[in-house]
């Protein structure tokens, strides 16, 4: 699997999610500089956590009018898969690429922690290696991830089988319907606001996270 | 010219900032207080002094990056600088 | 004017014997910064000397941006902690915020990549009107920044008290890791270098309070009055980026962030430790108003700004690196062998000062002193007993120990993705990127005992970071610290501070735990009132294999808790200044728990052998509240119920042995078939040193079992202890 | 009545935002953007009817709660609700 992270002035979770990335495919993720416009060939192109030109205005914003982010559009469009982590996700919902928007949590705190999610669909490129209905643990951190879209919208994204994830606990941001990852139609684009590549590590107290990636790697090996 | 650029939350769009805020007035001894909602204010001084192609601009500015249609409104007054 | 300027009885002649003739504004301004308390340390000086700086694996003591120690493999670990108290204060949000972007700038100027942050947190009563408001700004401006940086805030601590409602204290610690070989100084030695500023552009932030007061500015324009210092923490991040990237190469001769009095100090300290001169082009300085003067652009202390001197030729290379990440550059200057430091503005000198005059020539002061009266011992009988259950509900609930949750959620504390230790515990582990190593790290001081009796204060707040440190299964290695005191001109308050640095003093060196960087900040008071002495300490640890660490929340059913250390000593039978005192009576008296540092030493290192053996892999120490709130934070860390607790005194009440807050004590969990090893081994390592380890509670079920009580649901407990904050927050409690 | 309540930066306080919003504006292809400062607008729905009363309240919120006096200002318009 050839994968590509692309780096933001302010992204923070480039470094963690390439490690993550490379340990699962054995060969060192390609970083994109967000100046850049012509794309490495990829199979899987992420937009990782942080905080993209600052994140003001609105979190995503900015990053979602970078030439680099108008090519991952693209890109998208042809059938790359696309995954957004927490800041990433941001970004492909300002770029239209999923829908809805992440508001500021309902607390209007940030909020780092563990939470639980169900696994809504598990026969999708990022989702094949997981266990129906089992319940995963996944650490979040974030302050704008409360997830919105009107009802009218919610019920077409639901009744298209594209909520990826939902929060099963606690809602910890006040998203609606407990969403946490949406899908764009075609399944190949995927946004979650918990960071799947902070429980991959034994070490760190958990694994949850590391069969996405190794969901991916196997989809792209076949 | 100047624009004085208001982005609120559509009607329906849960406000949980405005909600604290009605909440703290309270515990301030404010009553009375019936609703508040949030926004953002923007301020954008341009060098265009063609009131119509500002105005264009600017419109095309809350569009494309002040504001986002999928839970915010926008408007906006224009002022010579 | 000159009174504006801050300087005290004498200091103003004597700048004018140095000068030989009139200062210029600009020049008075200088002057003013240099000589304060701040950046000259002129109360503190003569104190600090005596601190033990040094050790086998320091590489750099004090003196420097940050202390630098050696963790091996060619990797050295590169820390400091600051104070930004009095800033908070007025802004908490920005306040605490820029502290945070401060101490970071302070480690990555010495080439380090900053890998962990922390907080110490002294906020007053819970009661008091400012301190909700407070403390929601101070830890949002801490998140945000730090979150924002993407560098993990890992640990900290957090007190309310009545004495710091008219001064709260904010200090921040940044660790960072760097090669040993890429370490970079401030010292600008040698003439004809260019002197290159990178970063944001200056504004009037924060300059100078005695501006306000200076005759060139109308107090009411609001347009020249100087401004709260905004931080920025994305242009911190891309600053951070950029000077790593030129930092692989050998470019830069000199670095220095702009602190506190911006590019005066930053200029002036890099000219003076390299022997060397500075001249300035100040119409060169990146700025964001039009119509600064001299003295404005000297004295802002805008953020996120570095000042550097560069290998001649090498300006092209750099500036494109910076103009890669969007960041100002410019060269503004170029070194000397003048031995001054000369500021032209368009052409005119707006000042000429010999640097040794600011530096070297500043006042300093051996302040007298004036001890307090030696409080008494508070002996177990001097303190109404209160029902066990009662006392443990109501102490676990109280601001003191309710859980800090609240504040680290708020803060990212797994990006960078190495945090192997998370908040709640003794100290946060963080493993060394790429390896099995891993650094442990605390802050701590306990400023009723500082207050109580300052000497034993000082060494108890070195003890206790020890102790955290070890608690984890990490070899201390050294340590920051930040010295929070009130007027120092007030002999009681010198004294308070002597004490303190002489108890460090002795805890270091029994410890072997050299102070390597520190900061000090005083008139920390207000209408004659002064905070609790405050020497906070921040610990660095070193775990060489991060399989063989213990933790709170490790505890299994079954398992044996041993209390190690020397609970019969002289301080089991004492309540003085323990927080079960205060709850009884309602305040804090008497003689603190003393440190056996002989026996600190002795237990700690037979803990950390069973730790490192994997006998253990569940330890805490014994702190504020007791050995019974000990007990019950492990139980609740780690879910599980202690079906037994025993006691070891003859007869109740057992308030003291539950409650006394006797020092150099650990809680280890240890299984039924290991038991008897332990016992073993504990025995013969008695023989040479004085060590108790006696069985005192056993884990199991879903409550904590006190001989004679009602047993206490642990989600009763969970409840009230994760409660007071959250509910404080939200006005709900007091 | 409601109040339309505006917060803005003093002059002189650094505002990344409103940087990062001509930044932003700028790679849009929006030339002449000379500056861009960034505030807060507040809704605020009170009960009270009599003018003079409900002017003095909101004044009062500002300076209290809506409005940081160490960095911002404020001006706001009161209309019938
Ligand atoms: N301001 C803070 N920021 C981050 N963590 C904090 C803060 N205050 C307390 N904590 C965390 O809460 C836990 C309990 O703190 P404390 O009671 O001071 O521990 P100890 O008694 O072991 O020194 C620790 O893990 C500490 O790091
Ligand atoms: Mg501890």
């Amino acid at each position: 699997m050839r994968a590509s992270v692309v780096v933001f002035p302010g992204s923070n979770c480039d470094r963690d999610i390439a490690r993550t990335l490379a340990a699962v495919t054995g060969r060192p993720t390609a970083m994109v500089w967000h100046a850049d416009t012509d794309l490495p060939e990829s199979d899987l192109i992420v937009l990782p956590g942080g905080f993209s030109y600052g994140d003001y205005l609105r979190s995503g914003a900015m990053a979602a009018h970078s030439p680099v982010v108008r090519a991952v559009v693209e890109r998208a469009k042809a059938g790359v898969a696309v995954l957004g982590v927490c800041n990433g996700f941001q970004v492909l919902t300002e770029a239209g690429l999923l829908p809805g928007a992440l508001m500021r949590n309902a607390l209007l705190k940030y909020v780092c922690r563990d939470v639980t999610l169900s696994v809504e669909r598990n026969d999708t490129i990022f989702t094949k290696g997981y266990e129906e209905r089992k319940p995963i643990m996944i650490p979040i951190a974030h302050k704008d991830g409360c997830y919105f879209a009107d009802e009218d919208a919610l019920d077409r994204v639901e009744g298209e089988g594209r909520v990826a994830f939902r929060y099963t606990g606690d809602n910890p941001n006040g998203s609606r319907r407990n969403i946490a990852g949406v899908y764009s139609e075609n399944l190949r684009v995927l946004g979650l606001m918990p960071h799947p590549e902070r429980l991959a590590d034994p070490a760190l107290g958990g694994t949850d996270g590391e069969m996405l990636f190794k969901s991916l790697f196997v989809a792209f090996n076949r | 010219m100047k624009a004085r650029i208001k982005v609120t939350l559509k009607n329906g769009v849960l406000d949980p900032q405005g909600r604290a805020i009605v909440n703290a007035l309270e515990s301030l001894g404010f009553n009375g207080v019936k609703d508040v909602r949030s926004g953002k204010y923007i301020e954008v001084t341009l060098a265009e002094t063609d009131p119509a192609k500002a105005r264009a601009d600017v419109e095309r500015m809350c569009r494309e990056l002040l504001s986002n249609p999928v839970m915010e409104n926008f408007q906006f007054e224009l002022e010579e600088a | 004017m000159i009174a504006a300027h801050g300087f005290k009885a004498g200091e103003y002649e004597r700048l004018l014997e140095l000068l030989i003739r009139e200062p210029t504004l600009t020049e008075l301004g200088i002057f003013s910064v240099m000589w304060s308390e701040h950046c000259s340390y002129k109360s503190s000086k003569v104190w600090l000397k005596t601190l033990p700086t040094t050790g086998p694996r320091v590489i750099c003591g004090p003196g420097e941006n940050a202390g630098v120690i050696d963790i091996g493999d060619g990797q050295a670990v590169i820390f400091k902690m600051e104070s930004h108290n009095h800033p908070s204060f007025i802004e908490p949000y920005q306040g605490a915020a820029t502290g945070v972007g401060g101490i970071m700038r302070d480690v990555f100027t010495m080439g380090a990549r900053p890998i962990a942050n922390l907080n110490a947190l002294r906020f007053g009563s819970p009661e008091h009107p400012k301190t909700r408001h407070l403390v929601a700004g101070v830890v949002a401006g801490i998140g945000d920044y730090g979150n924002c940086v993407g560098v993990p805030t890992v640990g900290g601590e957090t007190n309310f008290d009545a004495g710091y409602n008219g001064n709260i204290l904010v200090n921040a610690m940044c660790v960072g890791l760097a090669r040993t070989d890429k370490i970079f100084y401030s010292a600008a030695s040698g003439a004809g270098n260019p002197v290159v500023y990178v970063g944001s552009k200056t504004g009037r932030d924060g300059i100078h309070g005695a501006t306000m007061a200076s005759a060139e500015f109308d107090e009411k324009s609001d347009e020249k009055r100087p401004t709260v210092q905004v931080g920025d923490p994305f242009t911190e991040k891309l600053l951070i980026e950029a000077c790593l990237e030129l930092m692989a190469g050998d470019t830069i001769l000199a670095i220095q962030d702009m602190g506190a009095a911006g590019l005066t100090s930053s200029s002036i300290e890099m000219a003076s430790k390299g022997g060397s001169g500075v001249e300035m082009w100040l119409e060169r300085v990146p700025q964001r108003e039009a119509t600064m003067t001299a003295y404005e652009i000297m004295l802002s202390e805008s953020q996120e700004r570095m000042l550097m001197v560069l290998r001649p030729g090498s300006e092209a290379a750099a500036e494109a690196i910076f103009r890669k990440w969007e960041l100002d550059f410019a060269v503004v200057g170029i070194t000397t062998d003048t031995g001054s430091i000369v500021i032209k503005h368009h052409g005119a000198v707006e000042a000429d000062i010999p640097t040794a005059a600011l530096a070297d020539e500043a006042p300093q002061y051996n302040r007298p002193t004036a001890p307090r009266a030696a409080p008494a011992v508070i002996r177990a009988q001097d303190v109404p007993a209160m029902p066990l259950r009662e006392a443990l509900l109501k102490l676990m609930a109280s601001p003191h120990l309710a859980s800090r949750r609240w504040i680290w959620e708020q803060y990212d504390h797994m990006v960078m993705g190495d945090t192997v230790v998370r908040p709640g515990g003794d100290s946060a582990v963080v493993r060394v990127d790429g390896s099995n190593k891993a650094l442990a790290l605390t802050c701590d001081v306990t400023p009723r005992y500082c207050y109580a009796d300052p000497y034993e204060g000082g060494k108890q707040a070195v003890a206790e970071t020890w102790r955290n440190l070890t608690a984890v299964g990490a070899d201390p290695i050294a340590i920051t610290n930040c010295l929070n005191f009130g007027n120092p001109e007030r002999p009681e308050i010198m004294w308070e501070f002597a004490e303190c640095i002489r108890g460090i003093t002795d805890a270091c060196r029994a410890l072997d735990f050299p102070v390597v960087s520190g900061n000090v900040s005083l008139y920390n008071e207000t209408n004659g009132v002064a905070i609790p002495p405050t020497p906070a300490i921040g610990g660095v640890g070193l775990i060489p294999d991060i399989s063989r660490i213990a933790r709170i929340n490790a505890l299994e059913p079954d398992d044996h808790i041993l209390l190690i250390g020397n609970h019969q000593g002289d301080s089991a039978l004492e309540l003085g200044q323990s927080l079960y005192q205060q709850l009884t009576i309602g305040k804090f008296y008497g003689k603190p728990p003393r440190v056996d540092l002989d026996h600190e030493h002795n237990a700690g290192n037979f803990v950390r052998r069973l730790i490192r053996q994997g006998v253990t892999r569940c330890v805490h120490d014994l702190s504020d509240g007791g050995m019974l709130v000990a007990l019950a934070e492990m139980a609740l860390a780690s879910n599980i119920g202690l079906k037994h607790i025993g006691f070891s005194g003859e007869f109740p009440p057992y308030h003291a042995e539950a409650f006394g807050e006797d020092q150099g004590c650990y809680l280890v969990a240890i299984k039924d078939t290991e038991l008897d090893a332990v016992f073993e081994s504990a025995q013969i390592y008695s023989s040479e040193y004085v060590l108790t380890c006696l069985v005192v509670a056993q884990a199991g079920g879903d409550s904590i079992v006190i001989p004679g009580e009602v047993p206490i649901k642990l989600d009763e407990l969970r409840t009230l202890h994760e409660g007071w904050l959250p509910q404080y927050m939200n006005g709900k409690s007091i």
